[in-house]
């Protein structure tokens, strides 16, 4: 595995850090637009409750792609599947052409899907640089020297602006902090794609204002495909090329999202959402 | 070899050895499922209403009837003292810290017991219990049948002070969603305290009757102990129904077990068992919130 | 008159220098190991409360004094080694007495032996213990005793044909259990039900259902107390249609009979010793023991309490003897004193074979008639005569 | 990696102030054998504690069952040594093995469970353990058990022969070089990579496998580590007592004792069990025995609440838990 220089800061934009060489994922393939992930007939049950209901969709290198729907509607769920914390009941997934139905998530992340949690889990007892270092080290197999790990721990640091925050405990940060650590954390595994679960909420604007170019730059720079909830439409209008909106369990839309706001579906299900509420 | 009736006899033990069972647990479990405190000198406050009785019974005579809610009590206010005292204290701190203060606590009490009343291992023998009936061949004693309802009024008496009192719903709020339960005006610390020394009360009911059935003596706690506990996750956490059910399970395969095979594989039985299950369906048999 | 003078003199330096000599010994330090607490707790406190008796009395008749050294082992097999380094080791007993469950007294016997103490049991009667032919191991009672009673007493007493063992699976019970199945074997007497069962037991029905099915003529129960308890009440209940109940020790004794009652009634035990079992030449001793004990601790002794007190006795006064033929308390002469003692105790004749293990030792066999321990067997110490068929849960 | 050695600083000052001690406390004890008998078995536990805390402190898997381990460990060695005629010394190998095996046994079923439920299912096992070991007569003598264990055989050093028969000093320190390998295992273990992942399913096994840790393979190997250490004492302990019994080798107190030090000395802290030990095992002798004779145990009881209640952390974890922490940032 190489890693290659990028000598953009974007990032540092958002992190307000120094801008320095960023070393991330490394880009085996370009965005050329082939399918990286796809699910087919994919379902969830719960005893009798359909959260997931044969949903079926691609994503293409290099996309951003947006997951909304009212609360419900099964996009953690989905997430789960996806990333192999949950076992399907019925259905397919495939990454790089390949069935992951059934795989560990943490062969998962070595093939290089990386997740965020909607609710941040960092490992309280490890400090913010040995959270990351965690990462760097197991999210992809095969040996690395100690100077590898360590550089690609402290570009990850910088490029998420925590680096002046390594050596505090995660219960010590502030709650964009502890989301910003969420993303790091994903990142240090160098994925091709990142499942985004509502990295944004809880951000005030201005934090989202920070956090969009800082998304994108993840995206442009480094070519890491994107698959996000997200609760807020207008930040997911601004970076996402494409959007899913799911609705008790299924998929209702697939499209720009210029179009979504337009669909009736779409409409019916967040004012019906809301009506029901 | 061996005779039908005496397979009979055996499973007829068996359950009703179960029964007992359920009853000596059923603090532990209720703690357990409620307080979320593994309640490690649970077998001490038994063995303390075991104490209560026979002084009560034995020694001054008193009616069964009067000597077993009040040797019930002693344990449920040792169980309250317990709590106010040291338990309290430590509710927000981990798990395991809760562990360690009711085994301290546990060998405290034991040892308390042991300068007490001595070594001596004593038996609460009331002559009119111990006569045997005979039905058909099989056979029981007056004090049995009574142990079993006793037993069985327990569990119930439970069961429906759970579901049907106000506290009882209250405890049970508390139990599936703590948060909820302080939104809803519920006072949870108050509930932990109730349920802590209902978990007493619960033990203390036990002791006379292993006394009768069995024998007391200041360090016979930890076994009961251990035996609540592989049945509080047999019948899983929280299921008080399960209890009896699981209670019989262990307590007739025990028998079985001696009856077909070997006594030596009595124990074995029992904690290859709670292996299994643990295994196979960790949330117990009837693994549901109550 | 000088010279008078001279001589007195010198008969009291003599003296001064001979009698002080024993006197400059000191205090004879005795040393206790045994279980206070945990799960033997309760033998050990007899055991302890023999001993001091015994210690009084030494004290009194000898007008020496004694320094005792008691230390709990908890029932540990560490802590029994550690006591005896601390009594051997650090306060330099002259030898110890205690020790209670052969498990605590292996590693405790051990380290007596690295100290080179006299070590002087009367709670272990596992056979292995002797096999170790230590020079510092003594006991007053071992397993092949206890057996011999048992099965001697069933054979002929009872003339029972078909016998039913349940058995403790505790060491000392699994030992005499195999010993007496042997015998009785041996004897031409069938064994059909032979179970181990765990302690803490508290459902022996399905075992007593073994032996009903099995039409065994006797019971017998190698267990300890709690297994007497709940053997008998479930015998009870299932009206069990044996014709004896034989228990292997610590039943029949007045705890035992104060706690059961009427269902103490007709049970067998072996014992070493009960009051009045004494031989003819011991009775004397016997009484005053029992009226001492009685006086000091208010309560009747067990037969545990007995054996404890003559350990401490025969001990305390082997290190006298050892001590005065030498001018110290040697172990050396205390293990050649207690070598060359033959005598007759309120349990019988008392000697030692070279590997420490009683020459003499047999346990008799008893019936609690009326609640007193009435020997049935051997015939020679025979108090009166036995009742049986009888069962204690027969009795009203 | 400056925050990471900065991390351990005061860990190694509490780990030097304990090794010191240690190593002195023969001496402070002027060789007394029965003072010295009694700090082998402290440093037994401490020891077992360690190796607990490995799973439990370092991994988040609390065992209630680690008696388990040290029974095994124990008849492994007394079995190949009294029955086949193994060095005792091969003993203490092959007792770190098949501790180390047997905890596989349990742990490949038991690792799916959470929290209380793992541990009970180890203490489970321990009871089968102790079941077959009563059981399986031919094998280990039964509830008999094992008398007559060879003690370590005497090393020549040069001209020097250490015995470990009659001499307490020699098994104690012995058991301290013991205790210390077992410290150094996990020291240097928690300071790998593997220790970073055994952390990190410490803080949330699902997260860690987000972010690529093998989770069953990480808890399997902290398992079967700190199960190894164990059985390696409980092989020492057999030729240390000589005697091994069923009761006595898988004694629940294997299984409570190193959870009980751990917390008194604080987990946090890698030396926290050990110092945890040596004070319940001092304050017991030192300060309970003198005052009773019978009723010890009771204040052995209520000091362990008390000080929960108090100390919630431990002793070592107010200070060094809390220090490192503060040195990071």
């Amino acid at each position: 595995m190489k890693s290659r220089t990028n000598g953009e800061g974007l990032r540092d934009k958002v992190a307000g850090a120094n801008p320095a060489p960023v070393t991330i994922a490394p880009m085996t393939q370009p965005a050329t637009g082939a399918t990286l992930l796809e699910a087919r007939d994919l379902s969830k049950h719960f005893g009798g409750l359909r959260a997931v209901a044969s949903i079926s969709f691609r994503v293409r290198q290099g996309e951003i792609v947006g997951v909304i729907g009212p609360n419900g509607a099964g996009k953690t769920t989905l997430f789960a599947l996806l990333s192999g914390f949950l076992p399907a009941t019925s259905g397919e997934v495939l990454f790089e052409d390949a069935p992951i139905l059934g795989l560990r998530p943490d062969t998962l992340c070595h093939l290089g899907m990386a997740r965020t949690f909607q609710v941040v889990r960092p490992f309280p007892e490890m400090t913010v640089f040995e959270n990351v270092k965690a990462a760097a080290v197991f999210g992809k197999q095969g040996r690395r020297s100690n100077q590898e790990i360590l550089s690609d721990v402290e570009e990850v640091l910088r490029a998420t602006g925590l680096a002046p925050l390594a050596g505090q405990h995660p219960p010590s940060l502030s709650l964009p902090q502890r989301k910003r650590l969420e993303v790091a954390r994903a990142l240090a595994t160098r994925p091709k794609l990142l499942l985004l679960d509502e990295v944004l909420a809880g951000l005030n604007p201005k934090e989202i204002q920070e956090a969009l170019p800082f998304i994108r730059s993840l995206n442009e720079k480094h070519r890491v495909t994107i698959l996000m909830i997200e609760h807020n439409l207008r930040a997911i209008m601004g970076v996402c090329q494409r959007i899913l909106v799911l609705n008790f369990g299924q998929l209702i839309f697939d499209g720009a999202p210029s179009d979504a706001v337009e669909d009736a579906r779409v409409i019916e299900a967040y004012l019906g959402g809301q009506q029901h509420a | 070899m061996i005779s039908a009736t005496s397979v009979v006899q055996s499973l007829l033990s068996g359950m009703a050895e179960g029964v007992n069972y359920s009853l000596y647990c059923l603090g532990l479990a209720f703690v357990f499922g409620i307080v979320r405190i593994i309640n490690l000198a649970h077998g001490e406050f038994l063995v303390l209403g075991g104490y209560i009785a026979y002084w009560l019974l034995v020694k001054w005579g008193v009616n069964p009837l009067l000597a077993l809610p009040l040797a019930a009590a002693m344990a449920g206010v040792a169980a309250f003292v317990s709590y106010r005292v040291f338990l309290q204290r430590i509710r927000t701190s981990s798990e395991l810290n809760t562990l360690i203060l009711t085994f301290g606590l546990g060998i405290f009490l034991a040892n308390l017991y042991l300068q007490l009343w001595t070594a001596d291992i004593r038996n609460i023998g009331v002559d009119w219990m111990e006569q045997p009936l005979s039905f058909f061949g099989i056979y029981v004693s007056v004090g049995e049948i009574l142990t079993i309802l006793i037993s069985l009024a327990v569990v119930f008496g439970l069961y429906f002070f759970l579901t049907r009192s106000r506290t009882g719903m209250a405890i049970r709020v508390t139990a599936i969603d703590r948060d909820a339960a302080a939104l809803a005006g519920i006072n949870v610390e108050r509930v932990d305290l109730v349920a802590f020394t209902i978990g007493g009360l619960l033990a203390g009911v036990g002791g006379p009757l292993l006394g009768m059935l069995a024998h007391i003596s200041p360090g016979a706690g930890l076994h009961i102990t251990v035996k609540a506990f592989i049945l509080t996750v047999l019948a899983g956490v929280g299921s008080i129904p399960g209890l009896l059910v699981a209670g019989m399970i262990l307590g007739v395969g025990e028998a079985l077990t001696v009856t077909f095979i070997n006594a030596s594989y009595r124990e074995l039985f029992g904690f290859a068992l709670f292996i299994a299950i643990l295994v196979i369906r960790p949330s117990g048999l009837f693994g549901r919130r109550l | 008159m000088k010279a008078k003078t001279i001589v007195a003199l010198f008969v009291v330096f003599a003296v001064a220098a001979w009698s002080p000599g024993a006197w400059a010994q000191g205090p004879i330090k005795l040393g206790v190991q045994a279980p206070q607490t945990g799960a033997l707790a309760k033998h050990g406190q007899e055991q302890v409360k023999g001993i001091r008796l015994a210690v009084d009395e030494f004290q009194k008749k000898h007008n020496v004094q004694v320094d005792l050294k008691v230390y709990d082992d908890e029932s540990d097999a560490q802590k029994a080694a550690a006591s005896i380094e601390k009594l051997a080791g650090v306060d330099k007993v002259h030898a110890v007495v205690g020790g209670y469950g052969s498990h605590l007294v292996g590693p405790a016997s051990e380290a007596a032996e690295r100290y080179d103490t006299p070590y002087f049991t009367t709670g272990a009667v596992d056979r292995k213990l002797s096999a170790k032919k230590l020079k510092n191991f003594f006991r007053l009672n071992h397993m092949p005793g206890y057996a011999a009673a048992q099965s001697g007493a069933i054979k002929e007493a009872l003339g029972a044909k078909k016998v039913g063992i349940l058995y403790n699976s505790l060491s000392a019970t699994a030992e005499i259990a195999q010993e007496v199945k042997d015998q009785l074997t041996a004897k031409g007497v069938e064994v059909p039900v032979f179970e181990k069962f765990e302690k803490g037991t508290t459902n022996f029905k399905p075992l007593l259902l073994k032996v009903k099915d099995a039409g065994c003529d006797a019971l017998l129960v190698e267990g300890y107390f709690p297994d007497y308890v709940g053997t008998i009440k479930d015998a009870k209940i299932l009206n069990l249609p044996v014709k004896a109940y034989v228990g292997a020790w610590g039943i029949g004794t007045p705890e035992f009979v104060r706690e059961l009652g009427p269902m103490s009634e007709y049970v067998y035990g072996t014992s070493i010793w009960e009051m009045g079992t004494a031989p003819k030449e011991a009775k004397e001793e016997e009484a005053a023991m029992v009226a001492a004990y009685k006086e000091k601790f208010k309560e009747e002794p067990s037969y545990i309490a007995m054996l404890g007190y003559l350990s401490g006795k025969y001990m305390l006064e082997a290190i006298l003897k050892g001590g005065k033929a030498s001018g110290s308390y040697s172990p050396e002469k205390t293990r050649e004193a207690l070598r060359s003692l033959d005598v007759m105790s309120p349990m019988g004749r008392i000697a030692f074979d070279e590997k420490g293990d009683p020459k003499y030792f047999t346990a008799a066999l008893f019936q609690t008639q009326k609640g007193a321990q009435v020997v049935i067997f051997p015939t020679d110490r025979k108090m009166g005569e036995v009742v049986y068929p009888a069962v204690p849960w027969g009795a009203k | 990696m400056g925050n990471l050695t900065r991390a351990f600083v005061s860990e190694r000052t509490a780990g030097c102030i304990v090794t010191g001690f240690v190593l002195a406390l023969p001496f402070l004890l002027s060789f007394n054998p029965y003072y010295t008998s009694v700090f082998v078995s402290a440093l037994i536990l401490g020891a077992v504690a360690i190796a607990w805390n490995l799973l439990a402190g370092v991994c988040g898997q609390v065992s209630f069952g680690h008696a388990a381990f040290f029974g095994i460990g124990a008849y492994t060695s007394a079995v190949l040594v009294t029955k086949w005629g193994f060095s005792p010394y091969l003993g203490l190998v092959a007792g770190g093995v098949f501790g180390g095996l047997g905890s596989l046994i349990i742990g490949i079923p038991a690792f799916r469970l959470r929290g209380p439920y793992f541990a009970l299912a180890i203490l489970g096992f321990a009871e089968v353990m102790k079941l077959l070991a009563l059981n399986l007569t031919w094998l280990t003598e039964g509830s008999l058990g094992i008398m007559n264990i060879a003690p370590l055989p005497p090393l020549e050093v040069g001209s020097l022969k250490i015995d470990f028969y009659a001499s307490r000093t020699t098994n104690y320190y012995v058991v301290a070089l013991l205790m210390f390998a077992v410290y150094l295992v996990v020291y240097f273990l928690r300071r790998s990579n593997l220790g970073l992942a055994m952390s990190a399913v410490h803080g949330d096994d699902e997260t860690a496998a987000g972010i690529g840790v093998n989770v069953f393979r990480t808890k399997a190997i902290a398992l079967t580590v700190s199960a190894t250490c164990t059985g390696v004492m409980g092989a020492f302990y057999a030729h240390y007592v000589r005697f091994l019994s069923p009761d006595t080798a898988f004694d629940g107190y294997w299984s409570v004792m190193p959870i009980v030090a751990s917390l008194f000395g604080g987990m946090s802290a890698l030396i926290g069990p050990m110092a945890g030990a040596l004070v319940i095992t001092g304050l017991d002798e030192f300060v309970f025995k003198r005052f009773f004779e019978t009723g010890h145990k009771l204040f052995f009881g209520l000091l362990l609440a008390v000080v929960i209640v108090w100390a919630p952390t431990g002793l070592l974890g107010n200070r060094v838990g809390k220090r490192s922490e503060g040195d990071k940032r």
